[in-house]
């Protein structure tokens, strides 16, 4: 369509036109639309159409744009994953090293900023580097964190809301993309991440898993053994629509929430008259 | 000083001059009288109005905006021009902009690359009148050059070089002299003026395309 | 032996107690050494004796000390290897997220060094400030290459010498002391690091190992497949001695690259005699 | 102006009057008619003598010099001192201290922590005339204190504090005033000056045993 300008065809055409079209060189578009376009007879009408074309066009490109975030998500959520992974393990090398000058080393994170603000006497100077490395990698894993918080919402406003932007975007992680979780049932989703945990569990790491990545859920971990299967069922169903709502609308649904909020305390009330029986 | 141009006025806001357009408040500046402050301190081209630099707007013109960004700007480009086009890369800002452009009927979003004018010359008309352009990019003489093709004849270029989107390492002065060495193959300087009352390390230059 | 003076018993029990010994309170020692020790008449005698003893004696502590720093270097070396592995790791990923936005996205700490200078457009802050973290890592692997570089000579002076810093580093490493080193026969120096090989060519990453760690050295490395053997025996033969000589004297020992380097010459003439007869 | 000890003088270097005393130089330093330059700048002890603080040394004394890094100071006190002994914690500087104290057969190095007076009791004689202490790690008044025991009744402690050792984010005059308050737990103060002239942040301190 390259040289045709963006009022040729439909009022869909129009649309597809103003973000996909293109042309080498700009020409009278006004007079050209009004020799040409039926529905545009003079220079008043076409700036009409032409303000309601690139309003309702660029709209949808924003919104394209915005979910192809989705991606950016993904790739912040793997890469805070990997942060906090290397920051502990260079902060397990650290505490080995410094237990050699320092009686009193201790681990994690915290002992690494404290060795910085108080190096141990005779404490060669790239020890206290390494500690620096390890706390900025932490930090890392924060601003990463805040970030997954802050583009999460935007990006899957529903599905962000039920899961929190953390696991709203392991899910997408996991899924692989935004598109991809919509299409995915709500069976599907459930399991999500249990090959990650079935992994940690041949390691030796972890109790073999009952449930995907959404086993962080409060509602799923804070539910008693029994109602888990329920909870996760329940909480997964309501995912696997809210992914669907983020992907083909994009607009929030706050009902979402409250419908889950009532199966969850159907399920809670179960286990409080089990609870009434057994006592 | 010259001109300002129809629709841009000094205006008393609480007792001090100031630069306004009329129009729908934007950006939670103070009105009056339908009338709205222009804050030269968020604005390069208020800045280029506030330091009487001459830019040959008289009003109605036909604009395109290039890094049109929340719409700050342009917003009081719209209050005083005809059609205007903006042009704006990022999808974050331009949700702001979409809402600028609402309350305007003459004022065109495109959420689009201003280094790639091909993605838009079907939609913005040929011979505008001036290009604003405030686009926070390396290679902004580039950007105007390559958008020369929309500029009619005897039109102007309003150009706000951020030297620091250059080149972070090189002293202003010598982005400023690159930037206008460039820009001179396809553009005639008519004046040019260091920002510096209002935007750290900014030129404001006034061009009109070579004959 | 608390509460004694330095000077009571032989001369080796004076350096033995000027390096252990201890007492809550100092006396009137030379006093009582001229009074109590036969071979000390007068206070001339006492300090000369006290000189000569604190000397020594300082002498080998410092030596002890010094030699107690293959623990340093060891815990230095592990720190390296980490700092290069985890700023690989997250170079990588750092290259697949830029790849959304950069269409040159590239790989590596160069890449990421490039992108710090020269962010792509629409590049998410926490991208830039991975990339950061990532030359971090890089930087601190050489500082502590440079800090291995350093104490490695004087630590163990002659495997230093023969094998180069690092690789004399990662031998001690893999012995876990100098001590252990120097009490492992040339066989087992040969073959110290192979098992890293070995399971790296288990997960697929590499070919079976024929050599342990001594193979990063020119002198096998450089060596024509069927002398490689020879080679590495006769590295590894230099190495435990080397070795040896750092742990019991600590005197470095020009004579055992010497005759290193004379026993290659040998096998490169047998390298060199095989080509002539194929010729 | 107090007067030197016997075995430091002002003499003159290439036309420029310095301190100096007399034995094999050590680390570079000027030497003239086997009189050897004592720069003040690399050395705390040498900075209270320019500054003409009233150390109470007269030559010959038994010292204990605490912090004694690669010799440089001690080789100074030991060409005019008697039997001086020198500790010192880390190995390296250690090596050096050695070099020097091989030439000197009055200068006895160990390789002990400051910190635990008893590794070194068995060793150091009791009644020692002065201790100088320059030692950069935390608690340097618990230092003095600790090593207390080996100081003559009425001999003399000559304390450097470097003030970056206690508390890096602490003002040095805080600090200062700090260690002040902990050292008169156990000496009585009889100067004290700021070595800024020519060591940034350190404090000297001339101060005797309380009885």
């Amino acid at each position: 369509m390259s040289g045709d300008g963006w009022f040729v065809g439909t009022q869909n055409d129009r649309l597809e036109r103003i973000r996909y079209g293109s042309a080498a060189q700009p020409a009278d578009w006004p007079t050209l639309a009004i020799e040409s376009a039926t529905d545009i007879d003079d220079e008043t009408m076409y700036y009409d159409r032409l303000h309601e074309a690139t309003v309702s066009a660029t709209r949808a490109a924003v919104q394209a744009r915005e979910r192809a975030d989705d991606n950016q998500l993904i790739h912040a959520i793997r890469a805070l994953k990997d942060c906090r992974r290397t920051a502990n393990e260079l902060a397990e090398r650290l505490s080995e090293w410094a237990g050699t000058v320092d009686p009193e080393a201790g681990t994690g994170i915290d002992y690494a900023e404290r060795l910085i603000e108080e190096p141990p006497a005779d404490c060669p100077e790239p020890m206290i580097s390494l500690a620096t490395r390890v706390v900025d990698l932490a930090q890392q894993a924060e601003d990463l964190e805040a970030y997954v918080e802050r583009q999460a919402p935007v990006v899957a406003p529903n599905l962000s809301a039920l899961a929190g932007p953390v696991l709203a975007a392991r899910l997408l992680s996991l899924a692989g993309s935004l598109d991809s979780l919509a299409k995915k049932p709500s069976g599907t989703v459930q399991v999500l991440g249990a090959e990650e945990a079935l992994f940690a569990h041949l390691r030796g790491h972890a109790p073999s898993p009952k449930h995907g990545v959404i086993f962080t859920h409060e509602a799923v971990r804070g539910t008693r053994l029994e109602d888990r299967g329920s909870a996760a069922r329940a909480l997964a169903g309501k995912l696997a629509i809210a992914a669907r709502v983020d992907h083909y609308s994009g607009e929030y649904r706050p009902e979402l929430e409250a419908e889950f909020e009532e199966r969850m305390a159907t399920i809670r009330a179960r286990a409080d008259e089990g609870d009434d029986k057994t006592e | 000083m010259p001109e300002l141009p129809a629709g841009v006025e000094r205006r008393s806001f609480d007792g001090v001059e100031r630069l306004a357009t009329r129009g729908e408040p934007v950006y939670g500046e103070p009105t009056a009288d339908g009338w709205r402050a222009w804050n030269p301190d968020r604005s390069k081209l208020g800045a280029m109005f506030e330091l009487g630099m001459d830019t040959g707007l008289e009003g109605g013109e036909t604009v395109l905006y290039l890094g049109a960004a929340n719409g700050t700007t342009v917003s009081h480009v719209a209050d005083f021009a005809g059609p205007t086009y903006a042009v704006e890369f990022s999808p974050r800002p331009t949700r702001d902009l979409l809402e600028v452009a609402e309350r305007r009927s003459r004022l065109f979003p495109l959420l689009k690359d201003a280094r790639k004018p091909e993605t838009y010359a079907h939609i913005v008309e040929e011979d505008v009148d001036v290009i604003v352009q405030d686009v926070a990019t390396r290679g902004q003489a580039d950007v105007a050059l390559r958008n020369r093709r929309f500029l009619a004849e005897d039109g102007r270029l309003l150009l706000a070089v951020k030297a620091r989107s250059e080149d972070v390492t090189a002293s202003p002065d010598s982005v400023f002299s690159a930037v206008r060495e460039s820009l001179e193959s396809g553009y005639e300087i008519l004046e040019s003026r260091r920002l510096e009352a209002h935007h750290m390390d900014h030129l404001g230059i006034v061009a009109r395309p070579q004959k």
